[in-house]
């Protein structure tokens, strides 16, 4: 696929429908390449960084990491990315933007079954899409979804649906590619949780473990390969990386930092080790002083030494960030330069600002790796342009509580996203993590206009202008895009790299296989 | 006798009311409430509000506290805000395993403790009293997950893979499961009690009755085991009960270092999910814990040391 | 007792040259101690504390205590040398011991008959020497815990513990103390069967003369570890040869009432600070240079060189009248409880002024209680206490700084009732400061001289002073204090016979001299002659006799009053000294 | 006879016996290295020398790539002050208390005891989780709770101690002279409990330093990037095997200075009970 191939083109090339396709999501890669022809049978299990008495098998409310990879066993979305965050078919054959943006045409694949046996309809479809976005109980896809009018879901024929959307929104694909946009029968109970995913429920125990067999009517050919899935919670990053080099687990996410040489040093283990467009940004509230002075901010983000960020924090495992996000997206600012340490311009901006011998407070909480890392690090920086950083680290618990997107000075963490389905996370207002309170009307007209244009290159220019504002004046300080290391038993095979930023191929185990 | 243990047991329950209140408090007073802890990271004021109605959060605090503390008085503990399972039925198994665990240390720690106290006192001031103080003291100087993380390379991820690094399972504990939390418990543990039993032994060692009962000639033996260790039986029990209560809390560290389904794990996910039954129960269930241990332990040095029974009024 | 002089060599217990030295200082607690004790006799090992005889008595049984070991000598018992091997064997069975404390010796944790059946003997036996020591044998009296026995019980099985296994040697310390002096001669009487019954060796450690005189066939007198004088008891409590146990002699109060007593000046030297020469030059009256250079040697029983020039000398006591007086203080109609427990029932009491009104009574009795209560530390009591003419609350902290001062008391023990972290300045201005406002300059020196005492004390702490010392400081304080009333609560209870009879001379010289009226708790009968005008009979919270010491004693009417006449060991020198 | 008991001489009496040398050494050890540790490290404690966890200086690397050695110098001050003042704290009110209760006994004995009851049924770290999880990690906070859950633990003993003491009959001497109840506790009790009071005072401080660095390893306690020895436990553990110098010299400091004040402090008992009794008198 060239590098240029756009998303339009993509849906298009969708319609002329394939053999490649039914692989969908996957890296094209031949999944044998190393150990031989992929081996079907035997048992998987799987070490997830945290879990809790919380854990849920709700397919649109995922909350924990185990959440999302046992959402991804169950469940399939109508689309999905692949390994290159590329938008790709799944439970949809065809999805079509009307030339306005405002009506989505979704024509679905022919003989998918649910696991109770049920063939996919459109109803079922416009019942999930009700589910995600019903406002007595708004579901986690609820914002994107925003523009979907639950009444103007038109059932065209058992295989297709229309939305009649209630603004234009030309990137409603990628949406509809997240993994908790999962498609669930009529009367779905998270209790007894039934989907079209490669793995049927097993068993459950919130905090503990669950367990996954075999969908043998599984769309996609060949896949999945294992016999069983275990699922294994682990809160504690020791207990983790202790169990697979116990081997009591077959595969780890989030490897620490710390671990890595260990795992490599092992023969009997490997690392898995992807870039990803996942950043760690440092949250800065425009409407707040001293950030409410765009001469702070940019001073700010001269302070930081990114290559050093990405060498301490992420311990050189990943790449160095230029205040924009959505790297992987067509549209992305490449043109823009990349923004380096500049203490004594800093200083200048700051004193410019009335804001020398600056004292600010760095709100940060272990609630992804390498925050509070981070927040160190910025910290240390930061003295040499004469700002004291006060590190203030608080529990989830707190993190999250009332001030919650209300932190004058904090952090936050985000998957691989594109440009525009971003923005409506959190760039701008009404969005709902829009934690630097950035409002600029003329930034909101740029998102507005290109969320109804369905051309590419128009969008892009749009796109491109939108970024530059964010990039000279934004709230964000995007000093790098950490890699996703994860780690496995040589026997485990067929998982690869992945750009999504959610570890182990986007939990892809349906494509892993266990050598003898 | 009767009166006593009534009285105590009124006691208990009084205690045991002031820790519900400052349990209920103390989770209310925690920022951020069961909704945002359960949504964490996408916690927006919508599904915030939609969550917040369905566990009934917006209710005033009196009323939470006074509908739990009645079901609580029916034997209810109620339904755990963040899964809905029935509280009991949530924590029992754990209760189990983290009891299962904590019997296991004391089981083994008690007497193996006692005779080594006991064996140090005896060789008072030579060389195996020497290495036995050198030995206990740095055991109780390490922290527990230093002792783990130890016995985990040893045991389990070094080249002897002789036992499981963590627990992985569902909620059923093994044997083999036990042997290593269990063991880091006991170290932790059984250095206090050697020490103690040391002392206590020591003590009773120069007493007057101990010095009788050599002046009758009994052998050695018989002067150690008849007439000195059931009299420092009495004073370690209440030791070994502080211990076994101080378990209570540092199981929190070794469950979570052996991924062992036990109550300390459970209350620091209730903690970080503001599970406020779950939460109180547990608390509550701790503070049982220690009072029941007290209990037995005034129980235990009842039984060895008859005097007792007429020194307590 | 019958044994002739020429078997002594192979039967009864044979010590010579033992030494038992501290450790890790080395100074001999026992230092070179030679004794010999025949089968059936009592030997009376009479000492004051810190003499070592504690120590000695353990070494006989080749017992030494934790920081005590063995430095030279032997104990052989028939012919037997106690070391090594057999010392196992023979304890228990050849020798035994009764110790001071029952109730400390007795395992708390084990019954009765476990503790009986460990000494050997079947159950018959043990059920035999328990009638001998008028014991109940019964299944439920063997079942029992030593808590759930009385003090005199605690001490008979103690003494049937020791006999069970038919010793050849029994060393006893001190048995009686703490029982009252009718179970103390109960026990006394039950030890003379005994040892008679077994025909065994007995020690009799003890610091009381009078039982001493009464039980012992012969006396070795200790001081500072050694043995100073030993000899057949008649011989040496009839002329006592080393001038040491003649003014031991001297000071033991005299219940009849014939003779004054006299304290000896000083106190024993600690084994680690012992002179080079005789132990007891520094107090000795006959003192000559070479007993500050030499250790005398045992001749003829005595350690002293001038043997024999000391004399017991009885001073005749004169009985003076009592002349009457307003009573200074009165108790009228007084009760006190302890919680629902009545201790004091309804007392009455008038104390002259000038005068000393002896409270006598057991332990138990409601004395101190009643003491305590007059005093203001006892608010739980009903009826009136009356000062010079006043009525006073009955919490001390009710009554005013006047009533305070005006009623003084000293405290039973000196090592309890001074506060060791306090200099003896600042012990005996503290009452003063809180009640007279203004401190007169030379207040301390005052009343330490008045307490004979060196004002150069005054620096010191109570712990390193010496038993006496301590009561004089603590007399001192009252002084500084300028009361009326002093109320002296068994204050010489807790020391040693030499340092009571010195106390004793100090507070009637008090009286006489500065008028004061004492009010003087004791239980023991043979010195309230000495000290006291009236007296008072206390028993189970009531006065069951009062009146003029001197008419009370000699013809007691209430039967308790009898009783403790009767009961009490006499140090009879009428039944020597003639 | 022995000497008057005084605190001083208590510490004297204990330094006799080689085990509180020992002791005292190995506190003196890591007291020095806590103090002039800053003077002499190489590099700032928040510097980067190298990648994290790398192992090209003496000691190597922590987790973001500081040096190992520096912050370990730098890491003991905050601990040991934070560990006194906690413990004079809780010793302070627990001792206040205890007497209080010991000496004026009847409600005022209850309320302090079960109140103190109601404390201790919490573990120690459980109670310090729950309010440091409300109000944030804050030192006073730190000070104050550990302080604080230590005080019905000394409270207990200080009372048996100063039961021991009224019963003694100087303290009647003085309350028969109508001296003021605050200056008897404080005149008469208090000198009279130092021996106990040392002894509590020692194992509190040994408990205060491992209940402190426990907190910090939960990372309850004293907040990034400070260097602190319980927090480089915490920050490095996960790489013990790769490089282990960034938990060993925390854990070894910390293990040390607890053995030190551990042998003080059965020191500092053995003398005060043997003054008590009297050794070889």
């Amino acid at each position: 696929m060239s590098a240029t191939s756009t998303r339009r083109d993509v849906l298009r090339w969708a319609v002329a429908g394939g053999a490649v396709l039914l692989t969908g999501c996957g890296t094209q890669a031949a999944p044998g390449a190393a150990g031989g022809p992929p081996r079907r049978g035997g048992r998987l299990r799987a070490g997830i960084v945290g879990g809790s008495a919380k854990d849920s098998l709700d397919v649109h409310a995922p909350v924990t990491h185990p959440d999302e990879a046992r959402v991804l066993q169950l469940y399939d979305s109508l689309l999905c990315y692949d390994t290159d965050f590329r938008i790709q078919p799944a439970l949809a054959e065809e999805v079509t933007p009307s030339a306005d943006a405002k009506t989505w045409t979704i024509r679905l694949r022919q003989g998918v079954e649910f696991h109770n046996g049920k063939a996919v309809t459109a109803e079922d479809v416009a019942f999930s899409l009700r589910r995600i976005v019903d406002p007595a109980k708004p579901q986690a896809g609820a914002v994107g979804l925003a523009a979907i009018d639950p009444a103007g879901i038109e059932i065209v024929d058992p295989r297709t649906l229309r939305l009649n959307l209630r603004t234009p929104d030309a990137v409603l694909a990628d949406q509809l590619a997240q993994y908790n946009n999962g498609i669930v029968p009529i009367g779905y109970d998270p209790k007894k949780p039934i989907g079209t995913g490669p793995f049927a429920f097993g068993s459950f125990e919130p905090g503990q473990q669950s367990t996954f067999t075999r969908n043998p009517k599984y769309w996609r050919e060949n896949e999945p390969y294992l016999d069983e899935i275990v699922i294994i919670d682990f809160p504690d990053d020791t207990a983790r990386v202790n169990a697979l080099l116990g081997g009591q687990v077959d595969v780890i996410d989030q490897l620490p930092l710390g671990q890595i040489e260990v795992v490599r040093a092992n023969p009997a283990l490997k690392v898995l080790d992807s870039e990803t467009g996942a950043w760690t940004p440092f949250t800065m509230r425009v409407d707040q002083p001293p950030f409410d002075d765009p001469r702070v901010r940019e001073a700010f983000r001269l302070i930081v030494d990114r290559e050093q960020m990405v060498k301490q924090v992420l311990g050189g495992h990943g790449v160095v960030g230029n205040d924009l996000y959505a790297r992987f997206d067509p549209a992305y600012a490449k043109d823009l330069p990349q923004r380096k340490q500049d203490i004594g311009r800093a200083k200048e901006l700051l004193k410019q600002a009335g804001k020398e011998n600056l004292t600010v407070e760095l709100v940060t909480s272990a609630v992804a790796a390498g925050l509070v890392e981070a927040a160190q690090v910025f910290a240390n920086q930061a003295k040499a342009a004469g700002v004291t950083v006060n590190v203030r680290k608080v529990d989830s618990g707190e993190f999250y509580g009332d001030n919650y997107l209300k932190w004058t000075f904090a952090q936050d963490f985000w998957f691989t996203r594109s440009y525009l389905p971003q923005t409506a996370q959190g760039s701008v207002p009404g969005a709902p993590y829009n934690e630097t309170h950035w409002s600029d009307p003329k930034f909101v007209d740029l998102i507005a206009q290109a969320r109804s244009t369905v051309d590419e290159k128009q969008r892009a220019e749009l796109i491109k202008q939108a970024q530059r504002m964010e990039y000279d004046s934004g709230g964000y300080i995007v000093w790098g895009f950490a890699n996703q290391v994860d780690a496995h038993s040589v026997r485990v095979n067929g998982l690869v790299p992945d750009r999504s930023g959610v570890p182990l191929t986007s939990y892809g185990f349906r494509r892993a296989w266990m050598s003898a | 006798m009767v009166r006593l243990a009534v009285k105590r047991l009124v006691f208990g329950a009084l205690i045991l009311w002031a820790v519900s209140v400052v349990v209920f408090l103390a989770t209310a007073a925690l920022p951020g409430d069961t909704a945002q802890a359960i949504l964490g990271r996408e916690a927006t004021p919508e599904r915030l509000a939609a969550l917040r109605l369905e566990l009934h959060l917006d209710d005033p605090l009196v009323s939470q506290y006074f509908s739990w503390l009645g079901g609580l008085l029916t034997f209810d503990p109620g339904r755990s805000l963040v899964n809905g399972l029935p509280v009991a039925e949530f924590v029992g198994p754990r209760i189990v395993n983290s009891l299962v665990l904590m019997l296991t240390a004391a089981v083994v720690s008690t007497p193996l403790a006692m005779f080594l106290g006991t064996w140090s006192a005896v060789r008072r001031d030579r060389a195996a009293d020497h290495v036995t103080a050198v030995v206990t003291l740095v055991l109780a100087a390490l922290p527990e997950f230093v002792v783990g993380i130890t016995l985990v390379i040893v045991f389990a991820t070094g080249p002897l893979r002789l036992l499981p690094a963590v627990y992985v399972g569902t909620g059923q504990v093994t044997f083999v499961d036990l042997v290593l939390p269990a063991l880091t418990l006991v170290l932790a543990v059984g250095p206090y009690i050697v020490r103690m039993m040391r002392a206590t032994m020591i003590e009773v060692l120069e007493s007057e009755y101990v010095q009788q009962a050599r002046l009758k000639g009994l052998p050695e033996r018989t002067v150690l085991l008849r007439h000195a260790v059931p009299n420092a039986v009495g004073p370690v029990a209440q030791v070994v009960a502080l211990q076994l209560a101080w378990l209570a809390g540092g199981v929190v560290v070794v469950e979570f270092l052996f991924r062992y389904p036990g109550i300390g794990y459970a209350l620091v996910d209730a903690v970080n999910n503001r599970d406020l039954p779950v939460v109180q129960a547990l608390a509550l269930l701790i503070a049982a814990l220690y009072i029941v241990v007290n209990l037995l332990a005034d129980l235990v040095s009842l039984v060895a040391n008859p005097r007792v029974r007429t020194a307590i009024r | 007792m019958t044994t002739p002089e020429r078997t002594e060599v192979l039967t009864g217990v044979r010590v010579r040259g033992l030494t038992v030295a501290g450790v890790p200082s080395g100074a001999p607690i026992v230092d070179s101690v030679d004794l010999d004790v025949r089968p059936g006799e009592i030997l009376g090992l009479v000492g004051e504390s810190g003499s070592g005889k504690t120590t000695l008595g353990l070494a006989l049984l080749a017992y030494y205590k934790r920081g005590t070991q063995l430095a030279g000598g032997s104990v052989a018992i028939n012919g037997v040398d106690l070391a090594g091997a057999a010392v196992r064997r023979m304890r228990g069975d050849a020798v035994a011991y009764i110790p001071q404390s029952p109730a400390s010796a007795l395992n708390p944790a084990l019954r009765i008959r476990t503790q009986l059946g460990e000494c050997g003997g079947d159950d018959a036996r043990v059920r035999e020497v328990l009638r001998e020591v008028a014991l109940p044998d019964t299944d439920v009296f063997l079942r029992r815990y030593p808590h759930q026995l009385s003090g005199g019980q605690q001490q008979r099985v103690a003494i049937a513990m020791a006999f069970l296994g038919r010793p050849d040697l029994i060393v006893l310390d001190e048995p009686t103390t703490g029982l009252d002096v009718t179970t103390q001669k109960h026990v006394l009487e039950t030890v003379r069967k005994m040892c008679a019954t077994y025909s065994c060796a007995a020690v009799y450690i003890t610091h009381d003369m009078a039982v001493v005189a009464e039980l012992t066939d012969r006396i070795a007198v200790m001081y500072s570890g050694r043995v100073v004088e030993t000899g057949p008891a008649r011989t040496v409590l009839r002329s006592p040869q080393h001038p040491y146990t003649a003014r031991l002699l001297m000071a033991v109060p005299d219940l009849d009432g014939r003779r004054e007593i006299r304290g000896i000046p000083g106190h024993a030297p600690s084994p680690v600070r012992r002179p080079a020469g005789c132990a007891f030059a520094p107090r000795c009256p006959l003192v000559v240079d070479r007993c500050r250079d030499e250790v005398p040697a045992l001749e003829d029983g005595v350690r002293c060189f001038r043997a024999g020039v000391s004399r017991f000398e009885v001073v005749e006591r004169v009985e003076v009248p009592v002349v009457s007086a307003d009573a200074a203080l009165e108790v009228r109609g007084l009760s006190a409880w302890y919680g629902s427990h009545q201790v004091l029932e309804d007392i009455s009491l008038s104390v002259p002024r000038g005068q000393c009104v002896a409270l006598l009574g057991e332990s138990g009795s409601g004395k101190t209680t009643l003491a305590r209560a007059i005093a203001g530390l006892h608010p739980r009591h009903g009826g009136e206490v009356v000062l010079g003419g006043e009525s006073l609350p009955p919490s001390g902290l009710r009554r005013t700084p006047l009533q305070r001062r005006r009623i003084q008391y000293v405290f039973q023990n000196p090592y309890e009732s001074l506060n060791p972290r306090k200099t003896v300045r600042e012990l005996v201005l503290a009452p003063a400061r809180v009640l007279l406002g203004k401190v007169p300059d030379g207040l301390v020196e005052d009343a330490l001289s008045q307490a004979a005492l060196s004002p150069e004390l005054a620096s010191r702490y109570p712990d390193q002073l010496s038993g006496g010392e301590r009561q004089r400081v603590a007399i001192a304080r009252a002084l500084a204090a300028q009361p009326e009333v002093l109320v002296c609560d068994e204050v010489t209870s807790a020391l040693d016979v030499s340092v009571q009879a010195a106390i004793v001379e100090l507070i009637a010289g008090l009286r006489e001299r500065k008028g004061l009226t004492l009010l003087f708790v004791t239980h023991d009968i043979a010195l309230v002659r000495t000290v006291a005008q009236h007296v008072a009979v206390l028993e189970h919270g009531r006065i069951v006799e009062r009146g003029p010491v001197a008419e009370v004693l000699a013809a007691p009417e209430h039967p308790y009053t009898q009783a403790l006449m009767a009961d009490t060991p006499r140090f009879d020198t009428s039944r020597f000294s003639q | 006879m022995t000497a008057a008991v005084a605190p001083a001489s208590l510490l004297r009496t204990a330094a006799r016996t080689g085990r509180t040398r020992v002791g005292l050494v190995l506190v003196a050890l890591v007291v020095l290295t806590a103090l002039l540790g800053p003077l002499v490290a190489p590099h700032d404690p928040t510097d980067f020398v190298g990648v994290p966890f790398g192992r090209d200086s003496l000691f190597g690397a922590d987790n973001l790539g500081r040096d190992v050695l520096s912050r370990f110098l730098h890491g003991g001050q905050l601990l040991l002050v934070l560990s006194i003042a906690a413990t004079v704290v809780g010793v302070g009110v627990g001792t206040a208390l205890g007497m209080v209760a010991g000496y004026r006994g009847g409600w005022r004995d209850e309320l302090i005891m079960r109140i103190g009851d109601v404390v201790l049924a919490f573990p120690q770290v459980v109670l310090a989780l729950l309010f440091v999880s409300i109000a944030g990690p804050k030192v006073w906070l730190l000070v104050t709770v550990v302080g604080l859950s230590h005080a019905p633990r000394v409270a207990r003993i200080m009372r048996d101690a100063t039961l021991m003491v009224v019963e003694r009959d100087f303290v009647k001497a003085a309350e028969v002279t109508g001296t003021r109840r605050l200056r008897i506790m404080t005149g008469e009790i208090l000198p009279n409990v130092t021996g106990p009071l040392m002894v509590e005072l020692g194992l509190r401080l040994t408990y205060s330093i491992g209940l402190i660095a426990a907190l910090s390893f939960l990372g309850l306690g004293l907040q990034p990037p400070t260097a602190d020895w319980g927090l480089m436990i915490n920050e490095n553990r996960i790489a013990l095997t790769v490089q282990p110098w960034a938990v060993v010299l925390p854990v070894v400091a910390i293990a040390v200075l607890t053995i030190g004040t551990n042998l003080v402090t059965d020191g500092l008992a053995r003398a005060s009970a043997g003054l008590g009794r009297g050794v070889e008198r």
